[in-house]
């Protein structure tokens, strides 16, 4: 196997990868602090998508779309928290799945009366749509370069907000042990409120990198909700460190799966079996990750609560 | 409780030939369906409710009995007793393979690992090509030997079905098991406490719950002629669970009102207008925030 | 003759060794009181003799027989039954129910799928004789969560009682009681004496002192002391490690 | 006695408002709408009304009225909305599936109730074969023919080996049998991917790790949007060139993939400039009411609309007449691809052109007919169906 296959392949793990921590790191906040499954986190995702694609389409320039579209999400975010959610900490798990799905369905639906039913059309800035040599002989694309680029500093960013600022250390007190932050002061409601825009945010900022990437589509949320919970729990609920340790990991596992699996398969089965199993196989592959992590590790790899 | 019961029951009786002389036999069709949808929330009610297990995977033996009635079609096995034996064994002994590992996680441990399994049993059976793959796979209705499996001998059979699981769930549930059950889902430290072996209870439950549905799977495939990837999706155990927690989590009759009352919310949005999502999406979030005890806690008082 | 006994126990939390090669003996008949200041283990020694713990080290014998890896269920039917230092109840069940199914536990196979269990009149009976045993007879139809904190811990002691326990581990029947409370469980497990060997995890020196026969020492998971009250009271061991320097027991 | 007059009065009132009111012909129109698909069931659905449109809302004389319903790609949802229409509806005919899989999943519940079913884009080989029905009509294609005629071009080419890429799903492996039956040369290597998967990095490292000298790709819908133009971020289209069927570069596509696509060869049964009267006016018209270029897809649902006029007119309206329906519409009709005929299985014998996307001096993008590959093209099923 070349060198630079496997090399563009952890590129394109990698780039996956950190677009999955941006959503799985809001989840994983909201689900450890607030103890609260919100389904309709994927949503938040579609809509900083759409959103950006509407500014791109009234500004004509990604740049100056993406961080309207961010704050414009993180402002839904919040009005959801404030309207929906925030009545729903108090109940138990069955409630906010069903809640938090009905909300999904309310999203798919507004959108689709604001947007309509076809997917939008989203591209990369002109500048990057072509590739750039990486290593001699090996193009990459330029986009997904961008890409990686902006989840690691998103990434820094979060690593820096929760580990040395105040509003970090509220948050990590109230992964730990919810009872014991109030107990201290710190005040949750507002809290909660701006950790909601902040995980909406993070999701706008995945919906508009990869939207160019995939497709700005009704639905577009629910696929990619699924292994951002994978991801959640491979990492330990609430904890950031798991979060973007287990989305490398899905990232990766996910890529050389497709890319691999087949391969390999085909040298050791017959070729019409292969090209069945493969792609089947690959799909597992990440479920299986997360089945054995659990079956070893009950709480995930990095459980925030003791 | 009785009279109401008695009255919907002669109702579903006389329902087919009054359908048949008015020509409304699509809302006949429907029935069967919703009929159907109840057995297979009922089964996850019973984990669900009355055993406190959040399984979001409980498609994968629904759509195991599915699938399992269009293979052996396919492969020749023509009688419908086999084919439902077979269907509601194997979904049993997936329920049990998945419950074996899954009830040693709690919480939303649980629910992520019994979605991770639903998700592998939905990949693995897309692979399938000669089993249509992503397309779905055909399913005559087969051979029942006594009767002819008619739309109408259909819409009998899940009625007969589902009125003798449910009677089988109600027996269940105040028998010395059910009460273990729910005491487990009370306080699992107290029952293990007490001498219960918790893992056996839940594991059995888990497995009969797996079984019933594998056969509302059976009758889905009968009913739709048709084995879709779509009843192992993970959309299919949202769905299910929508049902159960819209019926009422562990009321008895949970299961069969919310599949009923999604169902027809479902079909008569669905006329009124493309936008239907949205009117689903705001009555389920008006239970959740109005009706916290799903429809049956509605007419129901506080034990 | 020795009922239970512990040998070389030890359980590990991470870095912590909660409890490190812990010698217990429990004889039959007696009330053994297990005292230890926080944090000595006692709970999850506790925990490890029901099962609800798996031990990193040593054994656990109970009528001579290992019973070390026994699942905790299996251990409540060899006649190990055990209260709760934090009340666990079916709090939403009546004490007529919460006592159901505590009989139903020892009487007869739970995996009965036909019969409503409402018609085991048997069950009921018993659990209503239990009821009454500790003093909750006209409390039957009560919902377990609406019951005073005194009523609620003689009922944890009625679960157990129920399961007619060869041993009876109590953790602390007397937390979070006032005076009146504490004098009415101490004459409630005074009039189990005869009947059941009791193993009393307790932080009140007076009841302690007044119902043991035999009182056990647990300092940093070890037992440093066995004996009878006087014994106990008399041991300068005890004294340094668990009650410091500054005079007697009380 | 005057009760019984008055009761007389209005059963004949009621007859001769019966007898004149001209029997209406109720069309099922199943498409996928929403999601990934869409932009083909919309275009399919803009093309069929633009047709009703244009014949009066008439078909055959007949007025008509068209129940529409989305299938979202979804075959259970599919499923409900034909029971609909067939048993609550009553619908005379049935129309406007995109997908294969949609189409297995509810055919033979429309052939069972003997309703004809015009299929204006999904030809799945079963129900060109072993399984195929009096009841069905394709008017575009069976599923494989755009893949071989590309096979046949790209052998024309005598690239030495070529590297094949589909969703894993029956049509995508349809599509590469259809392509392998004309190229005869080496494939190197065949991916089957996840359906409706949008990310395709792990595909594209593999092709350049292969170094093919050809790639021939399947991808319908969103995902040929999204493939084509990572193929071209990727860098890899200026280094080895890639083969499309007629849809994944079809006016659409262009508009979502842009100046990429220039210079790419495809396939296809349908071209804009074909120079018929039907397809001009259709052209023509398309343009008008909806302001955009019509793609093949369009044509498809043109054409379904076109073919039910020429049946219904010629059996004179009585659509009890099933027989002579599927005679006349074997028949052939005048279709926006000129005059055409159907083989016994109910798909057409039609020509197949090489089409390549061009810039054109004034900056747009179109895709321009370079020649025919085959001609009287029949698909290679018809022999195993037993109609005739």
């Amino acid at each position: 196997m070349p060198p630079s296959l496997l090399l563009e392949q952890l590129l394109n793990g990698l780039q996956f990868g950190l677009m999955l921590f941006l959503l799985a790191a809001g989840l994983t906040l909201v689900f450890g602090i607030m103890d609260m499954i919100n389904l309709a986190h994927g949503s938040l995702y579609m809509v900083g998508a759409y959103l950006t694609a509407t500014f791109v389409g009234l500004l004509g320039n990604f740049w100056l779309a993406v961080p309207l579209a961010v704050l414009g999400t993180a402002l839904i975010g919040m009005l959801l928290e404030l309207t929906v959610l925030r009545q729903l900490y108090r109940r138990d798990h069955l409630s906010q799945v069903l809640a938090t799905f009905a909300l999904i369905l309310i999203i798919n639906e507004v959108v689709r009366i604001i947007w309509g039913s076809q997917p939008l059309l989203l591209s990369a800035p002109e500048e990057l749509s072509g590739p750039v040599e990486i290593l001699p002989g090996l193009n990459y694309s330029a986009y997904r370069l961008t890409i990686i680029g902006v989840g690691l500093l998103v990434a820094g960013l979060l690593f820096w907000l929760v580990n040395r600022t105040r509003v970090g250390m509220w948050l990590r007190a109230g992964a730990s042990n919810r009872e014991m932050a109030q107990a201290m002061g710190v005040p949750i409601r507002p809290l909660f409120t701006l950790l909601f825009g902040v995980g909406a945010g993070l999701c706008a900022i995945a919906g508009a990198f990869l939207g160019p990437i995939l497709a700005v589509q009704i639905g577009m949320g629910e696929s990619i909700l699924i292994l951002a919970f994978v991801v959640i729990v491979i990492g330990g609920i609430g904890s950031i460190k798991g979060a973007l340790v287990g989305a490398l990991l899905v990232g990766i596992v996910d890529t050389a799966g497709r890319a691999f699996l087949p391969l390999l398969l085909s040298q050791v089965a017959p070729p019409e079996v292969a090209a069945n199993l493969g792609p089947a196989l690959a799909s597992i592959l990440i479920y299986l990750l997360m089945a054995a992590v659990l079956f070893f590790k009950p709480q995930g790899l990095f459980p925030a609560r003791t | 409780m009785r009279w109401p019961l008695l009255l919907v029951l002669l109702f579903l009786l006389a329902f087919p030939p009054i359908a048949s002389a008015m020509g409304l036999e699509f809302y006949q069709g429907l029935l069967t369906k919703i009929m159907i949808l109840a057995l297979a929330a009922s089964s996850l009610n019973l984990i669900l409710g009355y055993g406190g297990m959040v399984s979001f995977g409980h498609a994968a033996y629904f759509g195991l009995g599915a699938y399992t009635a269009a293979i052996l079609m396919r492969e020749g096995v023509s009688s419908g007793w086999v084919i439902w034996a077979v269907a509601v064994g194997l979904s049993a002994l997936l329920a049990l393979l998945i419950g074996a590992i899954c009830l040693r996680t709690r919480g939303v441990y649980f629910i992520m690992i019994t979605l991770a399994f639903a998700q592998m049993i939905y990949y693995l059976v897309v692979s399938f090509k000669q089993y249509g793959g992503e397309d779905g796979l055909r399913a005559r209705r087969p051979e029942f030997g006594l009767f002819e499996l008619t739309d109408t001998a259909l819409y009998y059979l899940s009625l007969a079905v589902l009125a003798g699981a449910l009677y089988l769930l109600h027996r269940l549930i105040n028998a010395r098991f059910g009460r273990v059950l729910q005491a487990i889902r009370e306080n699992e430290s107290r029952a293990l406490a007490l001498g219960y072996p918790v893992y056996r209870f839940q594991l059995l439950a888990f497995v009969l719950a797996g079984a019933l549905a594998g056969l509302a799977g059976v009758l889905m495939a009968h009913y739709t002629q048709y084995a879709s990837p779509n009843l192992l999706a993970w959309q299919q155990s949202g769905h299910l669970m929508m049902m159960v927690i819209l019926g009422g989590v562990g009321q008895f009759w949970g299961g069969v009102l919310g599949a009923a009352a999604l169902s027809i919310v479902e079909e008569v949005l669905q006329d009124l207008t493309i936008h239907w999502q949205l009117g689903v999406g705001l009555i389920l979030l008006a239970v959740v925030l109005f009706a916290p005890r799903g429809l049956a806690g509605l007419w129901r008082r506080e034990p | 003759m020795t009922l239970l006994e512990t040998h070389q126990l030890s359980k590990r939390f991470g870095g912590l060794l909660a409890v490190n090669g812990c010698n217990l003996a429990v004889k039959t008949g007696e009330i053994h009181a297990l005292i230890g200041p926080n944090g000595a283990g006692k709970t999850t020694l506790l925990n490890l003799i029901t099962g609800v713990l798996a031990p990193n080290k040593g054994q656990v014998r109970f009528e001579g027989q290992d019973i070390t890896h026994l699942p905790a269920h299996a251990r409540v039917h060899r006649g190990l039954a055990r209260t709760f230092q934090i009340t666990n109840l079916f709090r939403n069940y009546t004490v007529r129910v919460n006592l159901e199914l505590a009989v139903q536990a020892r009487r007869g196979s739970s995996f009965r799928f036909w019969q409503p269990v409402f018609k085991e009149k048997a069950l009921t009976e018993e659990a209503f004789r239990v009821a009454e045993r500790v003093g909750l007879g006209g409390r039957f139809e009560v919902v377990a969560g609406q019951l005073s904190h005194g009523e609620q811990r003689a009922l944890e002691v009625a679960l157990a009682l129920a399961s007619r326990p060869k041993l009876l581990l109590l953790d602390e029947p007397m937390a979070g009681m006032g005076p009146e409370e504490s004098a009415r469980m101490v004459e409630l497990i005074e009039s189990l004496r005869q009947e059941f060997t009791i193993l009393l995890v307790e932080h009140d020196m007076d009841a302690v002192f007044r119902l043991a026969q035999r009182i056990s020492v647990l300092v940093y998971g070890q037992v440093i002391a066995t004996g009878t009250p006087e014994e106990i009271r008399a041991n300068p061991e005890v004294h340094k490690a668990y009650l410091g320097d500054e005079g007697g027991v009380a | 006695m005057r009760k019984a007059v008055w009761l007389l009065v209005l059963l004949a009132l009621g007859f001769s408002f019966a007898l004149a009111q001209p029997r209406t012909v109720k069309i099922g129109f199943v498409s996928t709408l929403s999601g990934g698909g869409a932009a083909l069931g919309i275009d399919v659905r803009d093309g069929f009304n633009l047709a009703i449109r244009l014949l009066g809302n008439q078909l055959g004389g007949l007025p008509v009225e068209v129940l529409a319903a989305d299938d979202q790609q979804n075959p259970d949802v599919a499923r409900q909305a034909v029971d609909r229409m067939l048993k609550r509806d009553r619908v005379d005919f049935m129309t406007g599936i995109i997908f294969s899989n949609i189409l297995l999943a509810v055919g033979e519940a429309i052939f069972e109730e003997k309703v004809f079913y015009i299929s204006p884009n999904a030809g799945p080989s079963e129900y060109a074969g072993e399984q195929c029905s009096p009841y069905f009509v394709n008017v575009a294609w069976q599923n494989d023919n755009l893949h071989e005629a590309m096979g046949q071009y790209v052998q024309t080419r005598r690239f030495e080996n070529v590297f094949l890429i589909a969703p894993n799903y029956p049509a995508g492996r349809d599509a590469l049998t259809g392509f392998k039956r004309f190229f005869k040369g080496r494939v190197v290597a065949e991916v089957y991917h996840r359906l409706n998967q949008l990310d395709f990095s792990a595909e594209i490292a593999q092709i350049r790790a292969v170094r093919p000298k050809a790639v021939y790709a399947f991808e319908p819908g969103a995902m040929g949007v999204n493939f084509i133009k990572q193929y071209a971020e990727s860098g890899l289209l200026r280094e080895v060139p890639l083969f499309l069927p007629g849809f994944s570069a079809d006016s659409d596509v262009i508009r979502a993939v842009g100046r990429a696509l220039v210079g790419i060869y495809n396939s296809s049964q349908w071209a804009l400039e074909l120079n018929n009267p039907v397809n001009q006016r259709f052209v023509e018209e398309f343009r008008k009411a909806y302001g955009r270029t019509p793609t093949l897809y369009a044509s498809q649902g043109y054409d379904a609309a076109l073919l039910l006029d020429t049946a219904i007119k010629a059996v004179g309206g009585d659509l009890s007449k099933k027989d002579e329906l599927r005679k006349t519409m074997l028949a052939g009709f005048n279709s926006t691809r000129g005059p055409i005929k159907f083989s016994p299985n109910g798909y057409p014998i039609q020509n197949y052109y090489l089409r390549q996307v061009v810039q054109q001096p004034n900056g747009e993008i179109v895709n321009r007919l370079v020649g025919t590959i085959f001609t009287n093209h029949r698909d290679a099923y018809v022999d195993r169906c037993r109609l005739r």
